[in-house]
């Protein structure tokens, strides 16, 4: 059985998820049963209008767990901190 | 080393910066990026937004892994953010080795992985509006052919 | 542009003569060789001689086939000829394009090309001891790629 | 019927075969019946033992004529200035 304290995680939004989403961080608590970066993101898409535009096409969106990229199915077990962003344009 | 700032980027003393006093590189390769107005005279600025902490954590890894790749004297990866305007610089890749082979090969891989790993993101103003800048399908393809 | 000269050359201000007042440049890449020390602090001086109406041929007639063969908005080569030492610039090869691959596959092809083309010949003083550098197969069949 | 006036021509050595040749530059007055740059080498190489040596394994040397990259086999028809030195080794 997970650690509740697990379940606080730091959640950034860039560029035009950020937009979308409204804000660029918040401190969120994640329900019960929410295992995967796919989870979080269907959990996010009921939040609100911006966050169902955001994560209307979640496969536009990338994730890092801990700053390193992750896919969809990836566990965000121990993790701190999710950032979900649009394909990278650097460079 | 790299480095992620807002200010300008001098090519000529960085280079110096990395090759002074030394007398075992014999190949430098430099990459620089600009900001190019590909709308024809329409773009009026960029802005570019990054994640602080994964960017360097980013540009860290992927310099590491040029390192492990090619015998390198030295490298360098500086990246803007913030606004800027067309004709301004935006990334510069420097590598240098003993032979060329491997300095050409390391920047283009540098930047390959730039392009594809490195969490920044490019927003063009273009009179009154703005729009954020399209991922390019061929970056993947071109980090992609490092994989063999 | 292409130059011969014995002066040094100063690969910021060579850029930014190339690049000032441009907005339609997207990548610019710059290869420098300089003078290694192979022998491992034994290379004294290196003499770079000439055919002089030669090399000015040869480096323009590989300049203006780069340009043919990739959108180049600017290039340069700078060759350097005479006495030089250890950690000294000797070439400098610039491309400017849209994009970064036509800008690295003409830097690297203008180094290919000149480096089996060019009428230089290098010697290396050593101690009392001078020697003529031998012309590397590598150097023939890195130029032979572009053949395809 | 060549002209005789197309025999008078500028030779030009370097690097190497320049140092073993003994001088950098010669008018010469090549004979009649040499016709190409290995002509030309055949005949210098009986011109003295600095001439012997530099093109003692001729593939080594290469020419240009007129400042052009040329193989041995090259007609000088018409040609001023023929050049012979190693291999290239710049950049």
């Amino acid at each position: 059985m997970p650690d509740v304290s697990s379940k606080q995680m730091k959640l950034l939004y860039f560029a035009w998820v950020r937009e979308r989403v409204g804000c660029g961080a918040e401190d969120v608590e994640l329900p019960e049963g929410v295992a995967t970066v796919s989870d979080v993101v269907g959990w996010l898409k009921g939040r609100g209008p911006g966050f169902a535009e955001a994560f209307a096409r979640p496969e536009l969106v990338r994730a890092a767990v801990d700053k390193v990229h992750v896919k969809p199915a990836a566990s965000i077990d121990g993790a701190r901190e999710i950032a979900f962003f649009p394909p990278v344009t650097g460079g | 080393m790299i480095r992620v700032q807002t200010e300008d980027f001098d090519i000529g003393a960085e280079v110096k910066a990395l090759t002074s006093g030394r007398t075992d590189i014999g190949a430098l390769v430099t990459f620089t990026g600009l900001v190019r107005d590909s709308n024809g005279g329409t773009v009026a600025s960029m802005e570019l937004e990054h994640y602080p902490g994964m960017t360097e954590k980013e540009l860290s890894r992927i310099e590491a892994e040029a390192n492990e790749r090619w015998p390198l004297q030295a490298s360098l990866i500086i990246h803007r953010v913030g606004k800027l305007s067309p004709g301004d610089n935006i990334v510069l890749v420097v590598t240098a080795s003993a032979h060329r082979q491997a300095a050409f090969d390391a920047a283009s891989f540098l930047m390959d992985y730039l392009k594809t790993r490195a969490p920044f993101w490019k927003r063009e103003e273009t009179g009154d509006k703005s729009h954020w800048v399209d991922a390019r399908e061929s970056d993947g393809e071109a980090a992609a052919k490092w994989d063999t």
